[in-house]
């Protein structure tokens, strides 16, 4: 029996919240579907306790293959070399590790991309000036990411970034922000969330405040509820970037395929965060996923 | 033997060290108003205050339960989880009900709301008493044991109310009496309570003893398991109020909902007067407390000082020098 | 001393000492005042403490005793007068500094960490070291020793917390003989101890004082004042009336310098009276470890003492009746048996129990005074949900009067009563519970005469307005004095009940040891 | 009087109650090996264990630490994140050194960490004695200094050591000497002298009876300010020493770094029997504590039968039910 193990960060806000529900999902397709697969997910709440399942699991049992999407790429790299070095085939989701060369297969969106797409509309859509707003997660390397691709795709525009400040990817956070944002700024033209979990506060506080100067607040990372906006024509919320969580099923889904099916697979596979717009939401939007 | 003339004449220095304590938080917020108003004169704008003081209800609310429980010699560690447990469960219980009842579902979900942090808080209280774990890490324990739940019931997603009922919900957050919003309003009530319970009631003074000293406390006939289980029921009370007003800001209970608000909480209590090792309680300063913390994270988005990065810690040196300057200036 | 003569004038004419041409003093206070905030404490004390000799200080509850020996071993820094060692002016801003200048201060009230052991206790700071490392055997061996010398046998591992307030005391006496002082102040070292500890703690004063060393002692034992003192202080309200000769002074007269006013008697009179009916019976109640198979009953308008040597386990038998720790036995209230679930209960069905531990059981000390005395009657005060602050007020005022509770405002907390004001406030609190059976734990451990003899009156009156009375004491004295009946425990058993003519301390102390030998002569001087 | 013989004789039943505290973290963790082996016999595989216990030394280095904090009467909730501040500057002066020392630069940043965690200590420490502010309060301002600091410092991303002192400093984690990995050698080191200092040397018994009566200390001679100080700059010193083992394992420094370990370390300390009120402190138990903790979370990944979102619950249960046992075992 083949043994796959599955580490990812644990569920503790929308977007990995998705992850979780994906992870679970192809692995219980998968071991129903492939008897002599079985595929263990396991979540974990910081890189450190990540660092400490990766060796239970790889002291545990012999793994065949590993998927993992880490919650930061510099502490991962060592352990997942050690697991590496032990003959499992090592999958990479999402955060590249520090050493290419250990990842067998790399599956990521691409975070520069959600800003910078983001950045994009934004640009187009204000004819290049205004002020904005901007709301990160926390500090860590996706935030960092999207927030790089904005403000290099902003550079050289007219729209200037009034406020950037820390909302820790909650909604409630997000909410008081964007209140002390209404409050600081008499004329803001758009804000951004670097992810929906925080939009859903930003929208809240908007409404609230019957402020009729924000033309724009988009988010990214694809959730339902801003999708099923999208879907819905809303003005303020036109677009939405997807960071599909559901990244992670593929990924398992192709390394269960190249471990027992004749697909050798490896290499790079980069999703990329095309704007979602009317026309195409309905491919991103799945009401069933808790994210 | 007769009793000293000038014994009925009360004594005004012991007056006016009582009021010092009592006074202090509000010495501070006053100092943070008129630091604000330097900063940025929009600080004082009505808006802005309403909307802090407004936030500041669900730490306020769930901070005077905090203080019963902190003033009877308890801590609770659990109090953010289990905000965030009761919300999903006032949600779903709502959302169950709305097809059958419409906006009655949102009276009857208050009820239940109620009905489980009395629940939850008498849990941790018996966990703590009958249990006799260290408060610290029963609650801890338990803090666990609600963030899992509401992870588990959200799939680690979100609970969203039911379109039907959120418009009808959307005024216990938003609406206002008379100018003033409904959170507001339903803190100073909360507070207004817990003040009569702990200064003008009995359970209050046995709260105190208890606190103060468990011995004297049995010795005289007061049931120091009873009266610490029936704080932490309380503070379970407070934070299903809690829960309930927050449930129209967002609409949602997610898993993130409420994390770390137990620090802000006991900090907030602390700021008020309240000491940790237990004894008198201050419902009012506690409030002052949780508008103080409000305040000063409003009053780091809306000065321009300060790098993003730097915030919290700033906010730490804030709350330090405030506590410093209490304590010193007595 | 079971009668104070009321003889008929204030002034005694007794010469005081006057610096005669003695040793260099150890210390000397000169003018010495001490004021707390708006409270004036102490005024103008001067007091020369010559070596080898035994100077006593008396006064009141509240004379201000305590406070001026924390003057004058650094625990608090005078705000008038100057202290005097060796010719020079000095000044103790630490304890640590007045113990490196030979001076130690056994406290009156009992200052131990709880949660270490005996042996910690008593070498806290200034631990025996042994290349460089704490020497836990020598410390545990001399602990053992030194403890011994006391007639204190708990084990130096125990913790502090588990140990009777006896063996506390005992073990914060023993602190302060470790070291070679040239000064050992002792307040109130014997409150808490019974007959046999006390003869052991006065020969270990008198070798002291054979050995050069000074001793200030304060007592409101004034039996053992007269046995020891070469000189007797006299305070009253915090000023100084005089230093007399100790030997010349008859109790009578240090009470009446004390006091400054005729005394009535010290024990009531003692009135024929008919007993009630059986209130309070007890059967085979046992306490696990303590108390073993104890029956008694005690009648209406009965005063019942409880005599017993340290540990023979009266606190824990009663503990035990009023729920206050778990117990097994029938007991019976009017005939009607009681279920115990815990001490309140005890208190509703009628039981009130007034606790030894004063300030570590008896009041919230951080508290004021109104707090205190309803707190363990707030159902039966406020009937309904809330306080009656005014009632709460009133209650007070009356307590006040009714107890002559003595103090400087209404406002002030416990803690800042003196001993013997605390324990009528105790009273007046547990009898604001409406008990029909008192259980008065150590009435007047640490209260001076005046304040002991009202409370012996209290007590009579109580029995009077028809309540059962039971006193617990170690002072034989007073249950001699004001009892009906005694009962003497030993190991947790009755050893036998003495009445009328065979009330005396040597049945008693007969009774209360094992092997029958008593070497208590005390019986002689009544 | 003479003194009843039997008095003589100690009481043998209170001697057995002191050695249950000590022994009670030691029984928990055996029942927790031997349900592990129910549950999965791999868990105690050598690997396995091996693992769990060298993973367990951080938490158990600083835990050493905090339970002179605690045993003191004070408590220190920034630990997490001084080790991650920690963790940075000395990343950040190895690498610096590194271009002109190489290897050397090493030694050089480990002894810059012992450095810096002994002011942090300090600082904590004279926050809470000097300024009189319940630590509490104070150690969660300075937990938002440090993290706003590592985050300032990495720009809030990361901070990796540089490649080349990489291979040099993996030893620290991953090396062994006897079969025995370094971490948890140097853990039972720090452990080895923190027990001599807490037991057998005088500041041990300064720390216990700080912590068990202020007074009492104060009246003994014992300055408590420096005694409390002192036991915060000791922490200091600890977290510096976790974070040097820290550092090979992951090779860099977030702002995520050691968050909520302080909740982690104050759970493993209160499990070993040190009561967070204060008083005699149990390294050995803490310690044991430690590893406890470290124990369940890997229970939780080798079985199967708990929902990921439940694993926090669970890990709360398990701990409420280990108190439990210990308190009503006695
Ligand atoms: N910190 C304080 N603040 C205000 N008043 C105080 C303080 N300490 C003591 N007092 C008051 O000083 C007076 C003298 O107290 P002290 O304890 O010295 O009396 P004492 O003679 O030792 O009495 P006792 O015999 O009961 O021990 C009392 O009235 C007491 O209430
Ligand atoms: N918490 C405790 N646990 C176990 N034994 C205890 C405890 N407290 C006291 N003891 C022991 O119980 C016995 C009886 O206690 P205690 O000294 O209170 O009796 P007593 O007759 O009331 O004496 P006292 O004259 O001190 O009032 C003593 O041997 C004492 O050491
Ligand atoms: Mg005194
Ligand atoms: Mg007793």
């Amino acid at each position: 029996k083949k043994v796959v193990a599955v580490s990812i960060p644990a569920a503790d806000h929308g977007w990995t919240a998705g992850i979780v529900y994906h992870a679970q999902a192809a692995a219980k397709e998968i071991n129903a579907a492939f008897p002599n697969v079985d595929v263990v997910v396991k979540t974990s709440p910081s890189a450190t306790a990540q660092v400490s399942a990766l060796e239970d699991l790889s002291a545990g049992r012999k793994l065949d293959a590993l998927v993992i999407l880490p919650h930061t790429s510099e502490e991962l790299t060592t352990p997942v070399k050690a697991v590496k070095d032990a003959g499992t085939f090592v999958t990479v989701v999402d955060r590249g590790l520090n050493d290419p060369s250990i990842q067998d297969l790399y599956l990521a969106g691409d975070n520069i991309a959600v800003g910078r797409n983001t950045a994009k509309y934004m640009i187009d859509k204000l004819g290049g000036k205004g002020n904005l707003v901007v709301l990160r997660g926390i500090p860590t390397v996706i935030d960092d990411e999207r927030i790089k691709g904005f403000q290099d795709a902003i550079k050289g525009t007219e729209l200037k970034v009034l406020d950037i400040q820390y909302a820790n990817w909650n909604s409630d956070d997000a909410f008081k922000l964007m209140q002390d944002y209404l409050a600081k700024y008499p004329q803001i033209d758009a804000v951004w969330a670097n992810d929906d979990d925080m939009l859903l506060g930003v929208l809240e506080a908007v409404k609230e405040s019957g402020r009729k100067d924000i033309k724009l607040a988009l988010g990214g990372n694809g959730m339902k509820d801003i999708v099923k906006k999208v879907i819905d024509g809303d003005a303020m919320t036109p677009v939405e970037t997807p960071y599909p969580p559901a990244m992670i099923k593929t990924a398992i889904y192709m390394t269960v395929a190249n471990l027992i099916g004749q697909a050798p697979i490896r290499g790079n596979v980069k999703l990329d965060a095309p704007l979602i717009t009317q026309e195409n939401a309905q491919e991103y939007y799945f009401p069933d996923s808790p994210f | 033997m007769t009793v000293m003339t000038d014994m009925a004449v009360p004594r005004p220095q012991r007056d006016w060290n009582f009021s010092w304590t009592d006074v202090g938080p509000f010495l501070a917020l006053v100092a943070l108003l008129m630091i604000g108003f330097a900063i940025n004169p929009d600080f004082l704008s009505g808006t802005n205050l309403a909307n802090v003081i407004t936030r500041s209800a669900f730490i306020a609310i769930i901070a005077v339960g905090a203080t019963f429980v902190i003033s009877s010699g308890g801590l609770d560690l659990s109090v953010g989880s289990m905000a965030a447990f009761i919300t999903g469960i006032t949600i779903m219980f709502m959302n169950a009900m709305a097809p059958a009842w419409g906006a009655m579902a949102i009276p009857m979900g208050m009820a239940v709301a109620i009905g489980v942090g009395l629940l939850c808080g008498l849990m941790n209280g018996l966990i703590v008493t009958v249990g006799k774990i260290e408060p610290f890490i029963a609650t801890l324990g338990t803090m666990g044991i609600f963030r899992a739940l509401i992870t588990y019931m959200s799939d680690g997603g979100t609970i969203p109310i039911d379109r039907t009922l959120r418009d009808a919900y959307r005024p216990v957050y938003f609406g206002t009496v008379g100018g003033i919003p409904y959170p507001i309003l339903i803190s100073i009530a909360v507070a207004a309570v817990a003040s009569i319970a702990l200064y003008k009631m009995k359970y209050g003074r046995k709260c105190a003893a208890v606190g103060a000293n468990e011995d004297v406390a049995r010795y005289s006939g007061i049931s120091v398991i009873s009266t610490r289980t029936i704080a932490y029921a309380i503070q379970g009370a407070c934070v299903a109020i809690a829960a309930i007003c927050y449930v129209p800001r967002l609409g949602a209970a997610t898993p993130t909902t409420g994390v770390l608000w137990e620090l802000q909480v006991i900090t907030a209590v602390v700021i008020g007067g309240t000491a940790l090792r237990g004894g008198k309680g201050h419902i009012w300063g506690t409030v002052a407390g949780a508008v103080i913390l409000e305040l000063i994270a409003n009053l780091m988005v809306l000065s321009d000082f300060v790098s993003e990065y730097l915030v919290a810690g700033v906010q730490g040196v804030i709350i330090i020098i405030a506590m410093l300057i209490q304590r010193f200036s007595k | 001393m079971s009668t104070m003569s009321s003889a008929g004038r204030t002034r005694i004419e007794i010469a005081q000492v006057h610096g005669a041409a003695a040793p260099a003093p150890v210390l000397r206070a000169i003018g010495l005042g001490k004021v707390y905030g708006t409270v004036t404490v102490l005024t103008d004390i001067s007091l020369d403490i010559l070596p080898g000799e035994i100077h006593a200080v008396i006064g009141e509850n509240g004379a201000g005793k305590s406070t001026f020996m924390r003057l004058l071993s650094g625990y608090a820094a005078p705000s008038a007068g100057t202290l005097e060692m060796n010719g020079a002016a000095t000044a103790f801003s630490k304890p640590e500094q007045a113990q490196k200048a030979g001076i130690v201060l056994v406290h009156q009230e009992i200052l131990l960490a709880d949660g270490l052991s005996v042996a910690e206790n008593l070498f806290l700071g200034r631990e025996l070291m042994r290349h460089g490392i704490v020497d836990d055997r020598s410390m545990l061996r001399l602990a053992a020793e030194k403890l011994a010398e006391l007639g204190c046998f708990v084990s130096p591992r125990a913790l502090v917390r588990t140990i009777s307030l006896a063996d506390r005391q005992l073990v914060q006496i023993a602190r302060a003989l470790l070291d070679d002082y040239r000064l050992v102040i002792f307040d109130e070292p014997t409150a808490v101890l019974t007959g046999g500890e006390v003869e052991r703690l006065l020969s270990i004063i008198l070798r002291l004082k054979e050995r050069g060393i000074a001793i200030l002692y304060i007592s409101h034992r004034l039996d053992e004042v007269q046995r020891l003192a070469d000189k007797v202080t006299v305070l009253r309200d915090g000023k100084m009336i005089g230093t007399y000769p100790g030997r010349n002074l008859s109790q009578l007269d240090m009470a009446k310098l004390m006091v400054g006013r005729d005394l009535a008697a010290m024990y009531p009179e003692r009135k024929p009276k008919a007993l009630g009916e059986a209130m309070l019976e007890v059967r085979d109640v046992s306490v696990a470890g303590c108390v073993h198979d104890v029956s008694f009953s005690a009648r209406k308008g009965e005063i019942l003492g409880f005599a017993g040597m340290i540990g023979a386990g009266r606190t824990e038998l009663f503990e035990g009746i009023t729920g206050l720790c778990p117990s097994t036995g029938t007991i019976l209230l009017e005939g009607r048996p009681l279920v115990l679930r815990g001490p309140r209960a005890a208190m509703d069905a009628g039981i009130g129990y007034l606790t030894e531990d004063r300030k570590g059981k008896g009041l919230l000390l951080n508290e004021r005074l109104a707090p205190n005395l309803t707190l363990a009657a707030l159902n039966r005060f406020h009937p309904g949900l809330m306080m009656h602050r005014r009632r709460e007020q009133a209650a007070l005022s009356e307590a006040v009067s009714d107890y002559d509770i003595r103090l400087k405002s209404l406002g002030v907390n416990a803690g800042h009563l003196s001993g013997g004001n605390q324990q009528k406030l105790l009273l007046a609190k547990i009898l604001l519970t409406q008990p029909s059976v008192v259980i008065i734990d150590e009435p007047t451990r640490g209260i001076d005469i005046a304040n002991k003899a009202q409370i012996y009156a209290f007590i009579h009156q109580l029995v009077e307005e028809g309540r059962t009375c039971i006193v617990i004491s170690s002072e034989m004295q007073e249950l001699i004095g004001i009892c009906d009946r005694i009962l003497v425990m030993r190991q947790g058993r009755i050893a036998g009940e003495v009445t009328g003519e065979r009330m005396t301390e040597h049945d008693i102390a007969l009774l209360a040891t094992t092997d029958g030998t008593v070497a208590l002569d005390e019986g002689g001087r009544r």
